[in-house]
């Protein structure tokens, strides 16, 4: 294609193409600390593209496509490039990913041993797992986890961290000091701004966790913990995983390992820094 | 700059001669990695080149794409079997197509094959018996719009397709393989007699029926998308069975010219078979993919589709058929 | 017409994770991931060993359980269940 | 930690100690002496104790994705919808013609929430439309964005 960027995201390799400049340069600025994709072949291609030629230009709309695609995608306006570019690399994630069991979660890391955060989007696990890497957590990742059913490990997944809406100010006061994307208002999903993990988070990127809390975080509600039965917290997980029944056998022993070795905790929260105290008192506790 | 690769005979050469990738560099795996999932045939490419020196970030895309297959070998016989046990009180042949066929068989066509819905062939006078038998056991129409419905069941050579419920799969009911529509009209009565059975009662075509099937689908039905996969079975039943009787059985089926075609350009394509003029069209349209997957030759892709409207429908009827189309959209 | 059997997965046919009111189960044949309650595994492992008729299977169920509420229509549409999930096949 | 209290009052069916993978709840039964009969419920004729886990790939699309629904969907293009959301014949007495434009997830969504009109529609063809967005089944254009819709998600 026109102009090309490729990187590497923990373990997967992206190869991204685009009719346009723009989105390529915002990546190559967001992604520069990172490596490209092993022995230089990435595992997916993901394009940028105007439906028609004429699109380059007039009123130009960003088709979302590559190795995966869905018919129902919508193309995004090109002030909105790097979204569209995020979207494709997370479909190709939820639609081709098999080497590990895909959880729709965010993790954090202490002394090896990672929390998984999952069950909501928007003002929750996004802004839950930066301000966990605030207090000194390592950031692994914000929207999958990939758990390696061959040795109950998670990867991490640090892609640029994307904030939403009130998110975006907790964030950028918890890292004043964070390169930010551009802010994209009046995106499908309301104000958007990108967040680069921090050094840390990418430097260690290639270093798995065990995990050992399995949280689902509720926001807007009193302070409350209470443990969530097994066959739930097993049929959650098998829906916020894409690929858990693409997966077969290797699905089910990953995640039926996963729930009988780590409690799994509903938690309810009214702010985030209450949600952070919750999750570090439960490690406290474990 | 990237190479362009624009054409997706790399593909098919490296299908045919897997020691071919041995000169691949990244970008070339790269862009022939994206073709072949383009083309569907990822999981075959990942067969035929198990076990040769490459990249380790390759083997382990490859190794994927043959657990995918794997599953979907799995998922798509399963489907077969509760086809198997729904129809099991209908007392007719159900003989399995295509993909499922291929695994079901254990064939090398089936080896790494990407399956999708389940196709199956059953005697025209037991349609309506195995409709009620399906819709008995959980599947679904698709399409509740009447139009189609009509349009399907006067011209087309199978049901309009259902889905099932729970398992979100569909199926195929074939009663020929060609529309009704078509100006050539195989003999189905004879493919059923010919077929061969599985040891759980389902059947499949005679090898040499499965052949003259693909060659009918890909030249006298469809406007050639999934071209490559199509030929690469072609290849495959014939290297497995050879061509012995097959012309005599294609010519029954009023199908020499397709099936002569697709062993010349399966030759061409995947040997050093010489190909006419009109042979390299097609090969122009079956291998037009570049190194990101995208679809190329958007002029001869067009005029292929065009033709497989005239190819499925009488003069009038195509224009009747275009024209409550064009007044609907 | 002699009654129907009903015959489960061979033995290494599934995979079985218990939860806690529920069991995980892994059909291998299908790739399938299905959540059973009592009494549905209890039946599976019956059937897997052999296949039997609806009166049979009830007759083993009374010889190895007490059964709460046993009536023949109540193990009947849990036959009907498995079998519709393609876990149990009928004969 | 992983039990709660709901599973201690009601003993796990299946396992057996150390049953592992393969073993059956009735195989110590039946192969040994039981020393205790256990109670084993059949349920009513109508409780299910079968649920299948399917794909879910909709919960994940609403987030990964901008997705939209066509109405009707490209395989009943032309088709008119009636109030109940079905589609009918073009021209049909009191339903409504197609929408000239697919609508975006975040419109279905508000209009099914709080009853607003979806854009360039008034408020009867708006629900003819939203009924038949409700109505999407498996395998129709849209039925995934739809399906995305309907997860609580924040």
């Amino acid at each position: 294609m026109r102009h090309a960027f490729s990187v590497r995201i923990g373990p997967v390799g992206f190869r991204i193409g685009s009719d346009w400049r723009a989105p390529i340069a915002a990546l190559e600025t967001l992604y520069r600390d990172y490596p490209g994709p092993r022995d230089g072949v990435a595992d997916f291609t993901v394009r940028l593209f105007a439906r028609r030629p004429w699109r380059r230009f007039v009123r130009p709309s960003v088709e979302i496509g590559g190795d995966y695609m869905l018919p129902e995608a919508a193309p995004l306006p090109l002030r909105q490039g790097v979204l569209a570019a995020e979207m494709a690399m997370n479909l190709q994630m939820a639609l081709g990913a098999r080497r590990y069991l895909l959880l729709h979660a965010s993790a954090v890391e202490r002394d090896g041993r990672a929390v998984l955060m999952t069950g909501i989007s928007g003002a929750g696990k996004s802004t839950l797992a930066t301000l966990l890497a605030a207090k000194g957590w390592r950031f692994m990742g914000d929207e999958f986890a990939l758990l390696d059913p061959a040795t109950g490990l998670v990867h991490a997944f640090p892609r640029l961290i994307s904030l939403k809406n009130e998110g975006i100010a907790a964030a950028e006061a918890a890292w004043p000091a964070a390169r930010m994307g551009p802010l994209l208002r009046a995106t499908p999903k309301g104000d958007i701004r990108h967040m680069v993990p921090d050094a840390r988070a990418i430097a260690a990127m290639d270093t798995p966790a065990a995990p050992a809390l399995l949280a689902f975080p509720r926001y807007g509600f009193a302070n409350e913990t209470r443990p969530v039965p097994p066959a739930e917290a097993f049929v959650r997980m098998t829906q916020a995983s894409t690929n858990y029944v693409a997966l077969g056998e290797a699905g089910f022993r990953g995640l039926t390992g996963l729930i009988a070795q780590v409690p799994s905790v509903a938690i309810d929260y009214p702010d985030g820094m209450s949600a952070v105290a919750q999750v570090e008192a439960l490690w406290s506790a474990l | 700059m990237v190479r362009v690769v624009n054409d997706a005979r790399i593909l098919a050469r490296a299908l045919a001669d897997p020691g071919s990738v041995a000169g691949l560099d990244a970008d070339g795996w790269t862009a022939l990695l994206a073709m072949a999932r383009a083309e569907q045939l990822i999981g075959t490419l990942a067969m035929r080149v198990d076990g040769l020196a490459m990249p380790a970030a390759v083997k382990a895309i490859l190794d994927d794409a043959r657990a995918a297959a794997e599953h979907g070998r799995r998922a798509a016989l399963w489907e077969a079997e509760m086809a198997r046990r729904a129809l099991a009180a209908v007392d007719c042949p159900v003989v399995l197509l295509k993909g499922t066929a291929f695994v079901a068989a254990g064939l090398s066509a089936g080896q790494g094959r990407s399956i999708g819905d389940l196709d199956i062939l059953v005697p025209r006078e037991s349609i309506d018996r195995v409709e009620a038998a399906l819709l008995a056991a959980g599947w679904e129409w698709v399409k509740p719009d009447p139009y189609d419905d009509a349009y399907y069941r006067r011209w087309m050579h199978e049901l309009p397709p259902l889905i099932h419920r729970e398992r979100d799969r569909m199926i195929d009911v074939h009663h020929t393989i060609l529309p009704l529509t078509a100006r050539i009209t195989p003999d189905p009565v004879a493919l059923i007699d010919d077929s061969v059975p599985l040891e759980n009662g389902l059947r499949t075509l005679s090898p040499n029926a499965m052949l003259i099937h693909a060659a009918a689908h890909l030249f006298a039905d469809g406007d050639l998308a999934g071209g490559l996969r199509n030929l690469w079975d072609i290849r495959c039943l014939v290297e497995e069975f050879g061509t012995d009787g097959l012309a005599a059985d294609a010519g029954r089926h009023g199908l020499s010219a397709q099936v002569a075609r697709s062993l010349r350009i399966v030759d061409a394509l995947f040997g050093a078979g010489e190909a006419t003029v009109i042979d390299r069209l097609y090969i122009r349209r079956v291998t037009a993919r570049d190194g990101w997957g995208r679809p190329t030759r958007p002029v001869t892709r067009l005029a292929f589709y065009i033709r497989s409207h005239w190819l499925r429908m009488p003069p009038a009827m195509l224009a009747r058929h275009l024209w409550t189309k064009f007044r609907k959209a | 017409m002699p009654d129907a059997l009903y015959r489960g997965p061979p033995e290494d046919g599934l995979l079985i994770a218990p939860l806690d009111a529920f069991t995980a189960v892994y059909h291998r044949a299908s790739g399938i991931t299905h959540l059973l309650t009592e009494p549905a595994p209890h039946i599976l492992a019956i059937l897997q060993e052999r296949a039997l008729s609806l009166d049979s299977l009830l007759d083993r169920l009374e010889r190895d359980y007490d059964l709460a509420d046993g009536t023949r229509e109540a193990l009947a549409a849990r036959l009907d269940e498995l079998v519709e999930a393609g876990l149990v096949a009928r004969l | 930690m992983s039990d709660d209290t709901r599973s201690d009052q009601d003993p796990i069916p299946v396992a057996g100690p150390d049953t592992g993978s393969a073993a059956g709840p009735a195989t110590g039964d039946s192969a040994g002496t039981p020393t205790r009969r256990r109670v084993l419920a059949l349920g009513a004729v109508t409780a299910g104790a079968v649920v299948s886990i399917r794909p879910a790939l909709a919960q994940t699309v609403g987030s990964v994705l901008n997705c939209e629904i066509p109405v009707p969907d490209p395989s009943r293009a032309g088709s008119y919808i009636d109030p109940d959301g079905k589609t009918v014949p073009a021209r049909t007495k009191g339903a409504f013609p197609p929408s000239p434009r697919a609508f975006k997830g975040e419109e279905v969504k508000r209009a099914m929430a709080n009853g607003s009109t979806l854009p360039g529609t008034d408020s009867q063809r708006s629900r003819a439309y939203v009924n038949y967005i409700r109505r999407l089944q498996r395998g129709q254009g849209g039925f995934t964005c739809f399906a995305s819709l309907q997860m609580p998600r924040g």
